[in-house]
């Protein structure tokens, strides 16, 4: 089978494939940057900067 | 431009010819048949918004601040038998300033949605001799386009005093003015010696045959109930206005020298008395044109017409003009160059600029738009200074509509690119008398809804008005109350979103309710009736709850009614007279007005600062330069101050306890002498009824009151019982409450009535001689409290008053009996509910009870353990209504509603947040308090019902550019 | 103060990606093989069309016009 | 195809040094950021990036040149947002041009930023805010949610259809919010092209629905204020229930208004329970090829953890109104990133391979959705269940 042209690049990665390790680590990294942007405006209401 | 002007010369040769064949024919429409001054029908439909309709605030070269607006408006228009017909000014578009555009300042101006400056003008004057209209017109005044309507009259001492407006071609007026001609002028007032504090009531009323404004003058010859006569009508016209119609281009001068300005040389050679400045080509070998001009400065005579012509030099020919004017770097907050900053960059000595406009476009009054013959241009000047206030373009022709001809083009539009039709107004799907498509596509091609809003039903005409112009406000005078208590969607309510920074006040007194505040016109509960004083004359009293400066304290979780923040409020169509046995309501009572306690409230050297930068930015009024007079009377506010021929003028306002304006704003200036060659005239004193006020000093900023008197009501003695009306011969006697009331004499000649008032053991308690009831003291009735007070006796809780009318039958006198007087005392606690202070208010004109007012002293929380709060109680103990808090979280109100107990049945309103709100701001009720906050607030008010109307998101602060929710644009209260 | 700062920081980041865009997509300067010539030129047509660009767009934010 | 896909993947785990490394070095994500940032400003006019140039303001111009139906604009009646336009020109620019292989580290992004976004929601769906509806009410909202999704599920099941594409039409159907078929995309592990192909049937079933509506409203006699209940539960889709609802009168479209705030809140109810089932049934038919959904997840997704525990804040009101609106437009600019990668991720041929069974599915299960709703808007109007307003 051909490599998806639309996702696949020359040496075989696949953007929208996503499993194993790498899938996990993006999970953290969207929970980890989800808290943070979640936090920082929440605190900085309560703390009256905007 | 040839061919043009020889079919206009053709045209109207073949009129005259016309003119001398047949008579009737010259004229082409008597100023009757025009709907000029005329207003749309009352179920015209609103649009707010039109992308092609702009609506902007900006500057001046002398960082004036201009709110600009535009509109397009039909009117009277009709449909039969598939076809809608509109006469000749019916179709018409409005460009409309704040203030006014005047020359030599580079005031903006909207021009079929083109960002133009105005650069110059040519003013004139119209005067109209003998002109009389009657009551409830609105008569053409002579052949201007203008119409004088006489709204309203009403009486002092019987006598008669008028309010009247007079109305632009394109519906607009800036206000009504108030005329007499059978009391003493304003003058008289400088003939009182009066102490300060409270005084006794005055004797005279003040107001003046002769109303100045400005350019405008208004003197009535006879001004009666029925007809109003005047001797003559002075107001400003404007011929000729030229617009630049793109951004001029700023050039330092250089002296003795030239700057390039695109394929053109402008010199300017240092004359002692100005720059002789010539224009020449790219070589400089070609002189276009060359004169004299001097610096334009921000003083106001130099627009005079004798004068503007020294401080520029315009040539047609090239479309150029070049003022010459100071760095313009000097005018904070201009918006001459693009970056706007807070301070300035710092004067730079003697530094002067070319400013060049160009694009001219010239357009002459009541002639063709030059871009299309088939609309006519309508300059109209503001009746204060005479500059441009509005352009107004109408067709010149009438226009048919029908199933064949469904669209029809606006007026071209100038265009950097293209010029074009600046909208299309399409009506289609006629069916006989009905239409059923309507909407206005702008020069963007967008288009606004279908304007006949249920098309099933289809609409008898299509009279619109699309755009927020604030010149809506007066169109709507006559059906605004009617639209807003629209029922058709159940209560109007708009979301006011939440904002971290809500309106805290500490106490709500002279505060009008918030903007947003949903409106509802009809709770059972609150009463509403007609009834007739012994006069006949029907009256109308009403009640009404509403709430000012609450909001959510989102730190807290709670929500918060400031003290004087919830108020019942009950008056009639107008002011409350005794004498009369009339009558009002009292929480859902019927009670009788037996007599009132006035005074005159002076204070002497008063200080008055103008609040000039509203230190928030945001439009949020401040009111510390409130001058208060008395206690809980009234507040004199400056609101702003304007320069007439360089002399300072100050606007000011009267603020009633209840948040409302007391009638139209007031104009002071010094030394407006039409001898001394001024334009301009304005009073120099004022005086209206029983306020008046003396000015010692008007400034700019500051103004130094002389002395200044207002009425003031302390208290007011009502009854809830009937008043009896009997018959007493001599000797006669008649139970009064727990006395005898026996009529010693009648005296039918000395117009006296003698009589006793004896308790159960027969003892005299009082006697008094009532009357005598003579011209002298029916002059003065029944506003003079002294004169009252000589007709009535008053003992404990019983008085007996003559009948004013018809004192004496056959001998006998004719009285009227009240038992169970109480005496209401402003500023005490309610006798049912001590939880609310009672506030009676006063007319301004007269010493008249007005309004009876019932108010917080204290805070109202409310929160989620405390969701429901009581109104005020009445005798039985039970609450007129109920505040209900049904949803809150906190921070936003999703669901509240005010419910009353009527015959035993709970009556709810709507949700009063069906979208989420942040405060409990909400009028409930229709009384003249309720009406004057609608007023208001009236035009973003429809604005949000049509956003309302099609489910769209309101938005959340302005309505547009230059109309913020804050206010009426161009009234500051 | 807060919002200032952000919006400030949002305008710097739109300002550098669509210069960095324009460098990567529209000049193709990133390539290996182009010399420094090019790559300062392009840099400096990015950034200043960049900088026209949200000059432009962010002027609505606080011009009178 | 393995090799080259089990290469990389085996070069993941053999340079990972911490779960930084999903983001790969700066130099070789930045041209698919910048695709994905570039296709996103002139998508939607997001916050702090004052673009006039966008896909959302030539959409308005054109609402503004057709002009309204039934007062609602065309443009959001076909749903135009900020998860639809990024995708609509992502989608455009791939299939025109092609996607450089340079950009494809940088889009991989997407995989971050779907959690990231989803997290990011949870302050807007506020539960105690739909309590002023009443009870019924919210029970006929609660009950359609769940029997459209159960019943969406079984016909898909019934008429065979891939049950990733099912799942996400479920989802979208059932709350009535075509979003749900993007979030629910991590969640079932379903292709773009199932994502795209159902979000179009549940959007061509709102377009049938919203039109139809308005006749079987008028045709029971349904009160106006009960046909906004209606439109909003039978149609969904924001604009295209409003547009339905004001196609009965403004009555019916002012309380579409009312009612679309109790389906708003209890959306994320409605991808967790699709998600719920059919991740228990994938446990339990583990070897059975034919299940597909939740693909490889072996455990609960962590990330929805920490949706449903935020989601538990926003109830208890911690999230308060300006900082829930500058978290809303972190949303914005989230999913507009990440669904211009989804747009670059796709040919048209993906979108169409699921054939129309899709569809099938959703008319089968959206009809039974409304026949149920109405009969049951019927009975409780009926017995003065429901408050009728005056």
């Amino acid at each position: 089978m051909d490599r998806n042209r639309h996702t696949t690049d020359e040496s075989g990665f696949d953007f929208m494939a996503n499993s194993g390790q790498e899938e996990q680590d993006r999970d953290t990294l969207g929970i980890a940057f989800a808290v943070l942007i979640i936090a920082v405006l929440t605190v900085f209401q309560y703390w009256k900067l905007y | 431009m040839h061919k043009r002007r020889l079919k206009t010369i053709s045209l109207v040769f073949f009129a005259w010819l016309t003119a001398l064949a047949w008579p009737g024919l010259a004229r082409s429409a008597a100023p009757e048949d025009l709907p000029r001054g005329l207003t749309p029908a009352g179920d015209m439909a609103f649009m707010p918004k039109l992308a092609g309709l702009r609506n902007k605030t900006y500057h001046n070269q002398y960082g004036h601040e201009k709110s600009l607006s535009e509109a397009i408006v039909l009117r009277g228009s009709d449909i039969a038998e598939g076809r809608a017909t509109v006469p000749a000014g019916g179709l018409f578009y409005i460009s409309e300033t704040s203030g006014d555009a005047a020359p030599l300042s580079r005031d903006p101006f909207l021009v079929l949605g083109e960002h133009a400056y105005l650069v110059d003008l040519a003013t004139d004057q119209h005067r109209i001799q003998n002109f009389s209209v009657a009551q409830g017109e609105k008569k053409p005044v002579g052949d201007t386009g203008y119409r004088m309507w006489f709204d309203y009259a009403t009486d002092h001492y019987e006598k008669p005093y008028a309010e009247l407006a007079l109305v632009a071609p394109s519906g607009g007026w800036p206000l009504e003015f108030p005329i007499a001609s059978e009391f003493p002028d304003r003058e008289a007032v400088l003939d009182l010696k009066t102490g300060e504090g409270h005084q006794p009531q005055l004797e005279k009323f003040y107001l003046d045959s002769e109303y100045l404004y400005g350019a405008t003058r208004f003197k009535a010859a006879k001004v009666g109930f029925e007809e109003a006569t005047f001797e003559s009508i002075t107001f400003p016209a404007i011929t000729e206005a030229t617009f630049a119609m793109s951004r001029p281009v700023a050039l330092e001068v250089r002296q003795e020298d030239y700057r390039l300005y695109f394929d053109k040389r402008i010199y300017a050679f240092r004359r002692p008395d100005g720059f002789l400045v010539r224009v020449t080509d790219f070589w400089g070998r070609k002189v276009f044109g060359e004169k004299l001009i001097k610096p334009v400065t921000a003083q106001g005579y130099k627009t005079l017409m004798g004068e503007k012509d020294k401080y520029h030099l315009t040539l047609p020919e090239i479309d150029l003009r070049v003022e010459i004017i100071i760095h313009p770097s000097w005018m904070k907050h201009s918006d001459f160059v693009p970056w706007r900053v807070g301070k300035a960059h710092g004067f730079q000595h003697g530094k002067l600029e070319f400013v060049i406009y160009d694009d001219l476009l010239t357009v002459r009054h009541g002639e063709p738009w030059p871009l299309d013959e088939r609309y006519t241009v309508i300059l109209e000047p503001d009746l204060k200074t005479g500059m441009l206030k509005r352009l107004v373009l109408e067709n010149a022709e009438a226009l048919v509509f029908d199933n064949q001809h469904t669209r029809y083009k606006g007026p071209v539009k100038w265009s950097e690119v293209w010029n074009r039709p600046a909208f299309t107004v399409v009506a289609d799907d006629f069916d006989g008398d009905v239409v059923r498509q309507l909407y206005v596509r702008d020069y963007y091609w967008m288009r606004t809804d279908n304007m006949v809003h249920w098309p099933a039903d289809g609409r008898y005409n299509i009279d619109f008005f699309v755009g927020s112009s604030p010149v809506l406000e007066p169109i709507l005078e006559h059906s605004f109350l009617t639209r807003l208590a629209d029922p058709s969607l159940g209560t109007v309510v708009e979301e006011s979103r939440f904002t971290s920074y809500p309106k805290v006040i500490s106490d709500a007194s002279f505060y009008e309710p918030d903007h947003t505040a949903p409106f509802v016109p009809r709770l059972k509960g609150l009463m509403r009736k007609l009834s007739r004083n012994r006069k006949g004359e029907r009256l109308l009293s009403a009640e009404s709850i509403f709430i000012r400066g609450s909001y959510v304290d989102y730190d807290n979780n709670r929500i918060v009614i400031p003290p004087a923040g919830l108020c019942y409020s009950s008056r009639n169509a107008r002011n409350i007279r005794s004498l009369a046995g009339e009558k009002f309501f009292m929480l859902g009572k019927w009670a009788y007005l037996t007599s009132f306690e006035s005074s005159t409230y002076v204070r002497k050297n008063v200080h008055l600062d103008a609040w000039k930068n509203r230190p928030m930015g945001d439009g949020n009024l401040m009111y510390w330069q409130d001058e208060l007079l008395g206690v809980r009377n009234k507040a004199l506010r400056f609101n702003k101050s304007f320069y007439l021929d360089d002399r300072p003028v100050a606007e000011l306002s009267l603020m009633k306890y209840s948040g409302n304006r007391w009638g139209a704003h007031f104009f002071l200036a010094q030394g407006l002498d039409p001898q001394g060659g001024n334009r301009y005239r304005m009073p120099e004193l004022f005086a209206e009824g029983a306020t008046y006020i003396v000015p010692e000093y008007v400034g700019a900023n500051y103004v130094k009151l002389k002395e200044f008197a207002t009425p003031s009501i302390e208290a007011i003695s009502f009854t809830y019982k009937k008043p009896k009306e009997v018959l007493l011969s001599p000797g006669g006697t008649v139970k009064l409450g727990g006395f005898t009331l026996r009529c010693t004499t009648v005296d039918a000649a000395a117009r006296t009535v003698a009589l006793q008032l004896l308790d159960e053991h027969g003892a005299t308690v009082t006697e008094k001689v009532l009357g005598p009831l003579d011209a002298a003291t029916i002059d003065l009735l029944p506003q003079y409290q002294e004169a009252a007070r000589s007709v009535q006796l008053m003992y404990a809780d019983v008085q007996a008053e003559m009948d004013v009318k018809n004192p004496f039958e056959d001998g006998k006198a004719r009285l009227w009996l009240y038992t169970g007087i109480q005496r209401l005392e402003r500023d005490t606690p309610f006798e049912f509910d001590a939880r609310f202070v009672v506030h009676p208010d006063v007319c301004g004109h007269c010493y008249q009870f007005n309004e009876i007012l019932l108010d917080n002293p204290e805070p109202i929380i409310l929160d989620k353990a405390n969701p429901v709060y009581e109104g005020p109680r009445g005798r039985d103990g039970k609450p007129l209504f109920r505040i209900v808090i049904d949803d809150f979280d906190g921070e936003m109100i999703h669901a509240w509603h005010i419910e009353t107990e009527y015959r035993g049945k709970i009556e709810k309103t709507d949700n009063l947040a069906f979208r989420p709100r942040k405060n409990l701001d909400v009028l409930v009720g229709v009384t003249g308090t309720v009406e004057g906050f609608l007023r208001l607030s009236m035009l973003p008010r429809l604005g949000f019902m049509e956003s309302w109307r099609t489910g769209a998101k309101a938005p959340a602060t302005k309505l547009s550019g230059s109309v913020n929710t804050g206010g009426s644009a161009h009234i500051k209260r | 103060m807060f919002t200032l700062t952000v919006l400030t920081l949002t305008a710097l980041l739109l300002f550098l990606a669509t210069s960095a865009t324009l460098y990567m997509g529209v000049f193709k300067a990133h390539r290996e093989g182009a010399g420094w010539p090019r790559k300062l030129f392009s840099g400096l047509a990015a950034s200043a069309l960049s900088a026209i660009f949200w000059a432009g767009a962010y002027g609505y934010h606080y011009l009178g016009w | 195809m393995s090799t080259a896909n089990t290469a990389t993947f085996t070069d993941y785990d053999r340079t990972r040094t911490s779960f930084f490394s999903a983001l790969y070095r700066f130099q070789r994500v930045l041209p698919g950021l910048l695709a994905m940032l570039m296709i996103s400003i002139f998508s939607n006019n997001l916050a702090g990036a004052p673009n006039p140039f966008t896909l959302e303001n030539l959409f308005h111009w054109l609402d503004g040149v057709i002009g309204p139906v039934n007062h609602q604009p065309v443009f959001g009646i076909l749903n135009s947002n900020f998860v639809w336009n990024p995708l609509l020109l992502g989608l455009i620019i791939g299939n025109a041009f092609g996607v450089p292989d340079t950009w494809k580290p940088g889009l991989s992004y997407i995989h971050m930023l779907m959690p990231l976004g989803i997290i990011m929601l949870a302050p807007h769906f506020m539960l105690w805010h739909a309590t002023k509806l009443g009870v019924v009410p919210i029970a006929i909202i609660v009950a359609s949610l769940f029997f459209t999704a159960t019943a969406t599920l079984l016909i898909a099941k019934w008429f065979k259809l891939d049950d990733r594409h099912g799942s996400i039409i479920a989802g979208g159907l059932s709350t009535g919010d075509p979003h749900v078929c993007a979030i629910l995309m991590p969640l079932i592990k379903a292709k773009g092209g199932q994502v795209v192909n159902a979000l179009v049937c549940v959007l061509v079933f709102g377009l049938v629905a919203m039109m139809a509506l308005p006749y079987l409203g008028a045709w029971l006699d349904i009160p106006q204020s009960c046909f906004g209940l209606a439109s909003v539960v039978g149609v969904g889709n924001g604009h295209q229930a409003l547009s339905a609802a004001f196609a009965r009168g403004y009555e019916a479209g002012r309380y579409a208004l009312w009612y679309d705030i109790g389906r708003h809140v209890i959306m994320p109810a409605g991808f967790i329970y699709v998600f719920i089932v059919m991740f228990i049934r994938k446990l339990r038919y583990r070897n059975d090829p034919s299940v597909k959904a939740t693909g490889h997840l072996n455990s609960f997704p962590l990330w929805l953890g920490v949706f449903i525990f935020f989601w538990i804040l926003t109830t208890l009101h911690v999230f308060k109104e300006p900082a829930h609106h500058a978290i809303f437009n972190m949303v914005k600019w989230d999913f507009s990133l990440a669904a211009s990668a989804l747009g670059l991720s796709l040919s048209f041929k993906d979108i169409a391979r699921p054939g129309l069974k899709g569809l099938a599915v959703t008319f089968v299960a959206g009809s039974l959705r409304i026949a149920v709703l109405l009969a049951a808007l019927v009975v409780c109007i009926k017995t003065g269940l429901l408050p009728v307003a005056p």
